[in-house]
């Protein structure tokens, strides 16, 4: 699996290096972004985000999708998931699936100074 | 697979059938094999199908198909899947036969979307598969015939191109 | 490809050629098609056939595919390409249809192993794919039907298991 | 292309990290070769050896093989490329062509220590 992070100011950044994010890999990105976002120290007043780069996927099933929601669920209540860039294809599979709705979600993931970019 | 006992020769007929015909794969029930179909396919139509459509072709074949190696070969990586795709009927009609268990209720799943609620704890990871395939496809038919599971399905298409 | 006329209706006959019938693949003329392809067949075979002849059975495949991708299409990846696998007549028999040129000589070539001499600087870099295919298949026969080539050939099995 | 390479005495063992070597990367795999084998000072009396370690390919095909023949003639004078874990699909495309008589092939590569393990 082929994650890589970085932090720009209190949001990690975690651009996903795999092409498609599907039935085949669902498990192993799960424990991959487990294994990436460092424990919180304690949920202070806001969650700290995640913001998941999905420029480079351009396909994300209904194992792919549940797996990003499972994600989402394990990192909260420190951390809150965000995404970022999505692709015609992954855009839609949220959008009809509704979870478009559950998660905030950026035009592109924020480069170094500019903080929010969405 | 039973032995074969057609005569040696392919006639001109076969060779029309195969070569102008359909799009046709045989698979194994794993998801590697899914991956490798999909890009086959989404090769195949590239230029004849649009992006978009063609999108859609992709999620709702990964649907179908992850469907079968997850629930009617529940994991058993030796079940034999075969897909056919013509051009057809103003779409891509699609059938996919799998020697897997039977759908549960003799029938696809009717499920609608999971219940999205304000809880995180409750957001659903699953079951969206069979509400996307449903949203896309018309003419959905399932049928048991010989211990083999019979799913075709109709993608329509906004303007179809020769393939 | 044409629009298909036939009836919607998957008849009982055409479930049983698709399911029990062979391996059958449709794919462009690249080279990352043909490892997909390679791909799907061993493990589509292995299990039934012995690793030695599976092993066999993907190298010829690769350089029949290969050919096809690099000569009769010479590099052009929209060509399109279909593979079928009967088990039959104590092999694997093999029939590969493309839309690319002809065989050169309207037969697949007869060379024979490059030559080996003792200076580094002329060993040969190619020439080896229809001699490492003649000296596994059987009953190889090519013709070119209707601006389609149609290759055919069997590859023996000492002992085959039903697939 | 994923190779890697290590200096054991003389020699440099590269190990190929792809499964296949085919017509897919044939090319890919003659440019990474010659970047990986820096030039050699001169030819000595004694062309000095590189150890292809392929006991991770599974598949070679007639272009691979062409482009492992290629990776031989253009090392040659000042290197010598030799062979070293075939695999047995591998081992029978070298057998066929008659190639196995043209490189010296090692059961397996070298390891530290000891220098010829064939
Ligand atoms: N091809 C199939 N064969 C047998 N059962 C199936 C098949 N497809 C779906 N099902 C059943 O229908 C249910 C709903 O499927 P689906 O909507 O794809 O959601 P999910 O796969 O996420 O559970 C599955 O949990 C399974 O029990
Ligand atoms: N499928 C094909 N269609 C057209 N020409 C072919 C085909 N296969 C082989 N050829 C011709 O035969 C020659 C020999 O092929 P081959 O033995 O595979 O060696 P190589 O591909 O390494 O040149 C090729 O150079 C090509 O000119």
């Amino acid at each position: 699996m082929n994650l890589s992070s970085r932090q720009i100011g209190d949001a990690l950044i975690i651009r996903v290096g795999e092409a498609r994010i599907d039935s085949l890999i669902a498990i192993q990105f799960k424990d991959a972004m487990r294994a990436a976002v460092p424990d919180a120290v304690g949920p202070g007043p806001e969650a700290l985000p995640v913001i998941l780069d999905l420029a480079g996927v351009n396909f994300v099933d209904s194992s792919g999708l549940g797996a990003i929601v499972a994600v989402m669920k394990f990192l909260a209540p420190a951390r809150r998931l965000e995404l970022a860039a999505l692709q015609p294809n992954v855009e839609r599979v949220f959008r009809l699936t509704r979870m478009d709705g559950v998660f905030t979600i950026h035009d592109q993931a924020p480069t170094d100074g500019t903080q929010d970019a969405a | 697979m039973p032995r074969e006992t057609e005569a040696a020769t392919v006639t001109e007929q076969q060779v029309d059938r195969d070569h102008d015909g359909p799009f046709a794969v045989t698979l194994r029930s794993t998801s590697e094999a899914v991956r490798r179909t999909l890009a086959l396919i989404t090769e195949h139509f590239a230029g004849s199908v649009p992006d978009a459509e063609l999108g859609m072709l992709e999620m709702v074949l990964a649907e179908t198909l992850n469907n079968v190696v997850e629930h009617a070969m529940s994991g058993n990586a030796r079940g034999q899947v075969k897909l056919r795709i013509l051009c057809r009927n103003g779409g891509l009609d699609c059938t996919i036969l799998d020697n897997g268990l039977p759908m549960p209720d003799g029938e696809p799943p009717r499920t609608t979307l999971p219940e999205i609620g304000r809880m995180i704890d409750d957001l659903p990871e699953g079951g969206f598969g069979w509400s996307l395939i449903r949203m896309h496809v018309r003419d959905l038919e399932y049928r048991r015939q010989d211990g083999i599971n019979v799913l075709r399905f109709l993608l329509p298409l906004t303007e179809m191109a020769d393939t």
